[in-house]
């Protein structure tokens, strides 16, 4: 009931903030605030978790070893129930969808001056829908939060987003909607095969799990998980929607489609696509990883040519998803590991630079770097937090992105030594996209004549909460690495296992 | 014809007396609310009628079968004409000229309605759908005085009339091969056959033609939008939904009782129909800037998907998931569409001119944001986004497509629906657009509005809770 | 007395974080206090812990904690102190401690003093730990962090576009080593299986045999992480444009500390260079070239740090040399004196600057022996040292240089014939600066001059610049980190050489740019000389090699990418998908006949598919 | 069955030249009485096939079928003529051509 709760406490929070804003237009904002901190409260405090507990290796197909587990009837004739379940990695998606999740209130706190009731009812519905994506291990019951999650997204973006919300808005519904329709079309692939060999229909995932479909109709169902996941990461030739959906939502929109809805994507990735189909996607993983690495460095080297100041992180969003791409394909616990950090690192880091975007948009009522300069001088604290995310995307040592992208590399280099090499050219393409946005915007000349209000106590508390967040994740990431260790150490050895009993091809020879 | 009979047609039989009453009625006191009235009063007896039908079980007649697959679709059709006629009530309340015969037709195209739910024989198939056309032709016509809604009427009537001649000759030629008229001695008949290819051939071949014109598919689509355009809008509702979905019905009947799916050419070309329906309608529906032929274009779309499930009960032999599947998104089609048309039909209701156009709409979100919800999920449902009906739909045909391995239908259904995703969503964008000079204060038609937020209700429950109506029609046949 | 290790970096750290977080809000007395006392504190401290490690002579080995764990998998956060590390510590934190005194006085009108000093102390930190660190992944930690803090600094004054280019110039050029050098551990741990300094040589030693190819290319791809950090060939070519930062910063970061991290990187992990010859050779032709070319540079410069960018260029290059020979000792001792002398050439440099009103340009000096007397002796002091004149600090560590270069069997003495030309080439240069700026007629008066906070800083490093050679220092600790060097001594005539060589050189500078005796105008002026000087003074046109071929065929790439190539396919299928709409509402022409022949039509068809035709 | 028998396909044939003579009238003509007509034709013919096909059979149900056949005729040309008066005062014409004001 837990994880339950976790979820409706978002949807009728989400309800009340929406009436409220009757009551006072404030009102929602501090709503939407603390019915955030409380879930993630309810979390901490009903979870009762202790690192013993977390350290059990869970068996995937075991749903009773996990941390938690809900499981009701829901549509029998079908084997459909309503079943949610948490591990390690849910529970760090979860909490870090809480997290942003407040931040993002925070970032939309003067953003937003219209209807604040139904845009914060909005972002916690969305919030909702992810915690739910992150939690249902009923492939239906995943793929109803996936598409769900849509549509408050979308009205966030179409309603509130900028001068180009109507292209973006339906650019992002569309490219996502159809990628999720292929995944339907794997999900009830895989179900009505498995229940031409058990004769039941479920959609469960632990009865899914490690039935071998096998055959050239795996690899397709493959695929088509893949696509849903690859295209919402986003992935290489499949981008396109987010470089115009992240510069045209509000700052509230930016940071959660940056911070959290990508990491739907790469959470598929790691849940879904390798332990179901193992054989099928390391059989795919040279063109995963192909793709990975060119995504990597062609968000880096679009990042460098945008003027838009939130287009320029929305390509650097592409560039840093590459790695959980790559971190996931290459499937190994170091390189696993490496992506999980950095699906919460990139967040923390990315959701700050969209921050500071929305801020400047709010100050100069432009995003275009090639106006902006030296302000610096004129905002000493918002550059001051700039750098520090700036570097930190840069990949600093000490920093979270740091710890993910290194981990992902060294993991990656044990499986394809030479992608892990062009990929590591990020590290200098990355930084001179980064450079530049920083000499742009906040060095060089500055404009004596404006008079902007630097950030306030608010802003620089939410932006602390996320220095304080990379800092620790670049310093000491153990406990995030030993909460996400017995999940990846089980799915590994899973897909050894089924690797293994599969069949004696070359293919098993890629597992490390 | 005994008694049991006769207490099994009962629902049929008290319509039938509710429209003699109702012309008594209308012939006695001109009134409107009055008439609206008793035609809601006819309605939900006709429905308190059917647990009486029931009662005596299932019952096979020479004309029609009164089983639970012909109750259910009767209750549908019931519930749609009910809907229908509050509706009207509200959309005529504010309109000039004497509306009470409109119900009247309401009613008489109903029954055509039902019985094809129930007609199991190409007379009572035949008699069912021409009631239904014919009243049909003047409710389009009958309460605006306007051009469009007669251009919409004579189209609608010559062409209907032209799909009813071809359907019938084509039923004349299969009578001709095969010496039966009844469903299920046909079926049993034709796959006996020897001899009289040709005129099996050209009659099926007919006859595919009439109903898929009474269905839209293209290429027989071309009336559509027209229809749609110039009927008044509870009619259009009531043509895309109760029409539709009856004539839907009785070629399913025809289709699982007379065993067509044995045909393999039948299915092949079925899917092709499917496919050019679903590519073509919603590719026409593109950037089409009038609602009613938007939902004209998107509902032939959607029986391009329907069909889908035909083939797919063709290449599973006739399986029960196929029937399921169909109902499920009859019913489902059926309940959304018509929260669409009442939403639109509600904003008409004030009377002047039909708010037709997309713009229209502009910044609903905020000046009707009850309406503007219903809308929006009732889109978001025929778009096929979980937790509403359609979404259920979609994920049946997609069910039955993949135990049929109808690849190339389904890839037909992934493009279809992403064209569909685009319009759809284009509503909804406008009606969240900032409109400021808007601010015209509306009376509320709350009857009106009932009946939306009831459909609302039904989207969303057969959205989330589907178990109870699935395990109802998977037990048909 | 061991113990204290950590609180080492520590101490500039917090010192740095108060200074951030105050953003400027402390008094500047304080902030000095902070900035320059943390640094104080920790070469005090350094100095407590060096006398206890002396003690022993045992190396310590400190953790603090563990960093990530992943399987085998684990650098920690810990440290190692040896004798090379207690060199290196000694150098940043006494010398840094120097420079730190130096810039309360130098940048005290500056407006963003507190900004400057918390950068500063960062640096110090970060470059700490890349000393003090026990495995790669730390020091990597370290390696960046002062890269970064090099970027901040360099582009300190970010008012100035130039400025920030130089800076990102510094950050980009260096990234592209650092990268080298990632790939260089991910190859390591792959291979070796952990990233700790002294078990990973344990496991080359056990794993590699010397010639194989697997050390030639992790040493080479460390190499790339060493040339890239220490301006050596090709990536040397950010370190003279990073001169646009405050002048004390290039003192520390670019002269004493930062720069040679490359020689302390190969020094480190000298092991396993020892397994690859070819690596070796590598190192010590880079940086014999390397050393030749930017002297030859440094000749023709007039802006007086450039001048001494391109000496520090040439330095390291000598130390490179040393390494490449295997004179560790050597090399790290060359090290050390060059911090010396470096820093001290460089703070002298920077009162030169600071008194005459931001003046860069040598040329436009001139005489101020007389005005300014104790920049005056601080810059021959470092002059001689740099130029290795007999009995300076610079003479001992380059004549071992070279002496052990000459032994290496086969190009030993062609090494030490282009060592040598560089120690007169060196001499030349230091010299021509010294003549140029301090002697001849006066061109500017000086506004100010030095107070006491630049004036102690510059005496005490120029009693190490003079005597710093005389310390054993390099005997004692470092022996206990490298392999003994061969106790035999060349020939006296090799070492006279050795020693006439700079001797040489500082009298053709002055013949040249103060007695006047040799005309070199005629020789300069022509049009040879004068291509030659061009090509020379652009640093052997090196910028503009890469910016032919790198830096503008990227924009290009980037700027023909910029418009997302990628939606031309997207939006072709929307194009199509519109036309398909228009072709098919033309259909929907509104006429009746129409409608029913294309019913007619669709009847057709159906016959046809039924017939099995299509 | 009667001892003179026209065949079955003569009748059949005939009815199907009838349907298309309706069909070409309906694709033809423009004025919208004839269209009408085209349509009763083609109502019709079906009705004779019926007719025929019930001879076949020797089943009485082929002529109950033309029966009701000829109501839906009567029907549809009742509720057509009725719009045809409607066309002629609004249109002022009763060329279908010129009712085209929906399109697209």
């Amino acid at each position: 009931m837990i994880l339950v709760n976790l979820i409706l406490i978002l949807l009728v929070g989400g309800v009340i903030a929406w009436i409220s804003e009757r009551q006072h237009p404030n009102l929602p904002r501090w709503i939407a605030l603390l019915v955030i901190l409380f879930d993630l409260g309810y979390l901490c405090a009903v979870a009762d978790l202790s690192w013993s507990q977390i350290a059990v290796v869970p068996n995937p197909s075991d749903a009773t070893t996990w941390l938690f587990h809900y499981k009701a009837e829901w549509i029998p004739r079908f084997g459909i129930s309503f079943e949610l379940a948490m591990d390690g990695l849910s529970l760090l998606m979860v909490v870090l969808t809480l997290v942003l999740g407040a931040i993002s209130v925070s970032s939309s706190w003067t953003d937003i001056k219209q209807r604040t009731g139904f845009f914060e009812a909005n972002l916690l519905w969305t919030l909702a829908g992810v915690i739910g994506v992150f939690l249902a291990l009923d492939l239906f019951l995943f793929f109803l939060f996936w598409e769900v999650m849509l549509v408050p997204m979308y009205l966030m973006i179409a309603i509130w987003g900028h001068e180009g919300r109507s292209y973006a808005s339906m650019k992002f519904f569309i490219f996502t909607q159809v990628s999720g329709l292929m995944m339907l079309f794997a999900i009830l692939a895989l179900v009505v095969l498995n229940q031409h060999s058990t004769g039941v229909y479920s959609f469960s995932y632990f009865d899914l799990l490690g039935h071998n479909v096998g055959g050239d109709i795996a690899y397709w169902l493959m695929l088509g998980f893949f696509i849903a996941f690859f295209v919402k990461l986003p992935g290489f030739p499949v981008h396109t929607w987010l470089p115009d959906a992240h510069t045209q939502a509000p700052t509230a929109g930016s940071v959660i489609l940056a911070g959290i809805l990508l990491k739907t994507g790469a959470y598929g990735l790691i849940r879904f696509v390798v332990p179901l189909f193992p054989n099928e996607a390391m059989a795919f993983s040279p063109i995963a990883l192909a793709l990975g690495a060119v995504g990597v460095i062609y968000g880096a080297i679009l990042a460098f040519g945008q003027d838009d100041f939130k287009r320029m992180v929305a390509y650097s969003s592409v560039s840093h998803m590459g790695f959980v791409l790559l971190g996931v394909f290459a499937w190994n616990t170091l390189a696993l590991q490496g992506a999980v950090m950095q699906m919460i690192a990139h967040g923390l880091s990315t959701a700050a630079l969209f921050m500071i975007a929305g801020s400047l948009q709010e100050r100069l009522h432009t995003r275009d770097m090639s106006k902006m300069g030296g302000l610096w001088q004129n905002m000493p604290r918002m550059g001051a937090v700039a750098m520090f995310f700036m570097l930190a995307s840069v990949g600093l040592p000490g920093l979270g992105n740091f710890v993910a992208e290194f981990m992902v590399l060294i993991g990656l280099f044990k499986v394809a030594p030479w992608v892990a090499v062009v990929s590591a050219l990020v590290l200098i393409v990355g930084a001179i996209y980064l450079l530049i946005m920083m000499q742009r915007a906040f060095q060089g000349k500055p404009n004596e004549g404006l008079r902007l209000s630097d950030y306030g106590g608010r802003e620089m508390l939410t932006m602390a909460v996320m220095i304080v967040g990379l800092v620790w994740l670049g310093l000491y990431p153990q406990p995030v690495l030993d909460t996400a260790q017995p999940v990846l150490d089980s799915l590994t050895r899973l897909v050894v296992e089924v690797s293994e009993a599969a069949s004696t091809t070359d293919i098993a020879g890629a597992f490390p | 014809m005994s008694m049991i009979e006769l207490q099994a047609i009962l629902p049929i039989i008290v319509l039938t007396v509710v429209i003699v009453l109702l012309m008594l009625v209308i012939a006695f006191r001109r009134a409107h609310g009055l008439t609206a009235g008793f035609t809601v009063v006819g309605l939900l007896c006709t429905l308190l009628s059917i647990p009486i039908a029931m009662a005596v079980g299932e019952q096979t007649m020479s004309l029609l079968s009164v089983d639970r697959y012909g109750i259910f679709f009767t209750v549908l059709l019931l519930g749609v004409a009910l809907a229908s006629t509050l509706l009207s009530w509200e959309y005529l309340r504010h309109r000039s000229g004497r509306n009470e015969e409109f119900y009247l037709l309401l009613l008489l195209a109903t029954l055509g309605a039902l019985v094809l739910a129930f007609a199991n024989h190409v007379v009572s198939l035949l008699l069912g759908m021409e009631l239904l056309g014919v009243s049909l032709y003047a409710m389009i016509s009958y309460p605006e005085k306007g051009k469009l809604p007669l251009e919409a009427a004579i189209k609608y009537l010559v062409l209907s009339g032209c799909a009813s001649a071809v359907l019938l000759f084509g039923f004349a030629l299969l009578y001709a091969a095969l010496g039966s008229m009844s469903f299920v001695e046909m079926g049993e008949r034709l796959s006996a056959a020897t001899d009289n290819q040709v005129l099996i051939l050209a009659g099926t071949a007919l006859v595919l033609a009439g109903v898929g014109f009474k269905l839209s598919v293209v290429p027989f689509h071309m009336w559509t939008p027209d229809v749609y355009q110039g009927a008044p809008l509870p009619v259009a509702g009531f043509l895309a939904t109760a029409s539709k979905g009856a004539i839907f019905a009785a070629l399913l009947r025809f289709f699982m009782e007379a065993q067509l799916h044995q045909y393999d050419t039948l299915l092949v070309t079925l899917g092709v129909l499917a496919v050019a329906s679903m590519l073509v309608g919603n590719l026409l529906a593109l950037q089409q800037q009038n609602i009613k032929r938007l939902l004209a274009y998107s509902s032939i779309a959607h029986f391009g998907y329907l069909l889908i499930t035909l083939v797919a009960g063709g290449m599973l032999g006739g399986s029960k998931l196929a029937v399921e599947a169909a109902s499920y998104y009859v019913v489902a089609y059926v309940v959304t569409t018509l929260a669409v048309f009442a939403v639109i039909s509600l904003l008409s209701s004030e009377g002047g001119d039909e708010k037709q156009s997309v713009t229209d709409l502009t910044g609903l979100f905020w000046h009707r944001p009850l309406l503007a919800g219903i809308l929006t999920l009732s889109l978001l449902s025929l778009a096929g986004i979980p937790l509403t009906a359609g979404f259920i739909g979609k994920f049946y045909i997609f069910t039955a497509g993949i135990e049929g391995a109808l690849w190339v239908l389904l890839a037909a259904l992934v493009l279809g629906s992403a064209i569909g995703i685009y319009y759809y969503l284009r509503i909804i964008y406008v009606m969240t657009l900032q409109d400021d000079n808007k601010t015209v204060k509306y009376s509320s038609p709350w009857l009106g509005e009932i009946v939306a937020v009831l459909l609302a209700v039904l989207v969303v429950w057969l959205g989330v809770l589907p178990q109870p109506l699935m395990v109802y029609v998977g037990g048909f046949f | 007395m061991l113990k204290l290790l950590p609180l080492i970096p520590l101490f500039p750290l917090v010192s740095s974080i108060i200074l951030m977080v105050t953003l400027g809000k402390l008094p500047k007395r304080m902030v000095a206090i902070l900035g320059a006392g943390s640094v104080g504190m920790a070469a005090l401290i350094t100095l407590l812990v060096g006398l206890a490690f002396m003690e022993t002579g045992q190396p310590h080995h400190q953790v603090l904690w563990t960093w990530m764990r992943v399987g085998e998998f684990s650098p920690d956060i810990a440290f190692y102190l040896d004798g090379l590390t207690l060199v290196m510590m000694s150098v940043i934190t006494g010398v840094g401690f120097l420079i730190h005194l130096f810039s309360t006085e130098f940048m005290e009108d500056d407006n963003s003093f507190s900004r400057y000093f918390a950068y500063l102390n960062m640096f110090v930190f970060a470059m700490l730990i890349l000393v003090m660190a026990d495995n790669l992944l730390l020091l990597y930690l370290g390696w960046e962090g002062v890269g970064a803090c090099s970027y901040l600094l360099v582009g300190f004054w970010y008012q100035n576009p130039d400025n920030g280019a130089a800076a990102r110039k510094a950050f980009v050029v260096t990234r592209i080593g650092d990268t080298a050098m990632a790939v260089g551990l991910f190859l390591l741990f792959t291979e070796l299986g952990t990233l700790d300094i002294q078990p990973l040589a344990e496991a080359a030693k056990s794993q590699w045999e010397v010639g194989d190819t697997l050390p030639v290319v992790a040493c080479l791809l460390l190499l790339g992480g060493a040339v890239g950090k220490s301006a050596q060939l090709p990536l040397h070519t950010w370190l003279p444009d990073a001169m646009a930062g405050p002048t004390p910063v290039s003192a520390l970061i670019h002269a004493a500390t930062m720069v040679t991290a490359g020689v302390y990187l190969i020094a480190r992990t000298h092991e396993l260079f020892l397994l690859a010859p070819p690596a070796m050779l590598a190192v010590a032709l880079v940086g014999l070239i390397t050393s030749l070319m930017a002297a030859f540079t440094a000749l023709n410069q007039h802006d007086i740090k450039r001048i001494l960018a391109y000496s520090t260029i040439s330095q390291i290059g000598y130390m490179f040399l040393a390494l490449g020979v295997g004179a560790w000792a050597a090399g790290i001792f060359h090290l050390v004196t060059h911090a010396f002398f470096k820093a001290l050439l460089f703070l002298a440099a920077g009162a030169v600057i600071h008194c005459l009103h931001h003046e860069h340009n040598i040329f436009k000096m001139g005489g101020l022996r007389t005005r300014l007397p104790v920049v005056f002796w601080s810059f021959l002091i470092g002059s001689a040292a740099l130029a290795a004149l007999p009995l300076t600090s610079g003479f001992f560590s380059k004549d071992m240089i070279l002496l052990q270069a000459y032994e290496l069997p086969g190009v030993g003495p062609w090494l030490w014939v282009g060592g040598l030309l560089g120690a007169l080439l060196t001499a030349m240069y230091s010299f021509r600066l010294v003549f140029v700026v301090f002697f001849g007629e006066t061109k500017m008066e000086p506004d100010k001059q030095p107070g006491v906070r630049m004036a102690v800083p510059l005496s005490l490093l120029c009693v190490l610049a003079l005597v710093g050679g005389f310390f054993a220092l390099p005997l004692v600790p470092l022996a206990s980190a490298f392999p003994v060097a061969s106790e035999h001594h060349p020939s006296h005539l090799i070492e006279g050489i050795s020693i006439a060589v700079p001797l040489i050189g500082l009298a053709i500078a002055y013949f040249i740019f103060l007695g006047g005796q040799w005309k070199v105008d005629g020789l300069v002026n022509s049009a040879s000389g004068q291509m030659l000087r061009k090509f020379w003074f652009s640093g052997w046109a090196m910028d503009w090699l890469y910016d032919k071929f790198w830096v503008q065929p990227y924009k290009s790439l980037t700027h023909l990418l910029r418009r997302e190539c990628m939606d031309d396919i997207y939006n072709t299928i929307v194009k199509f998908c519109q036309l398909l709409y228009r072709v098919f509402s033309y259909t929907q022409a509104g006429r009746l006949r129409w409608y029913a022949t294309s019913m007619v039509f669709g009847m057709i068809v159906v016959i046809a598919l039924l017939q099995g035709v299509i | 069955m009667g001892s003179v028998s026209i065949p079955l396909d003569h009748v059949l044939l005939l009815s199907a030249l009838l349907f298309i003579c309706g069909l070409l009238g309906l694709m033809m003509r423009r004025n919208i009485i004839f269209i009408l007509i085209s349509l009763e034709v083609m109502l019709n013919s079906s009705a004779v096939a019926f007719v025929a096909a019930g001879a076949r059979w020797g089943q009485p149900d082929g002529q109950i079928v033309f029966m009701l056949i000829l109501a839906v005729a009567a029907a549809e040309v009742a509720v057509g003529l009725g719009l045809v008066l409607q066309i002629q005062r609004r249109f002022k014409s009763l060329d279908m051509d010129d009712a085209n004001r929906m399109r697209g």
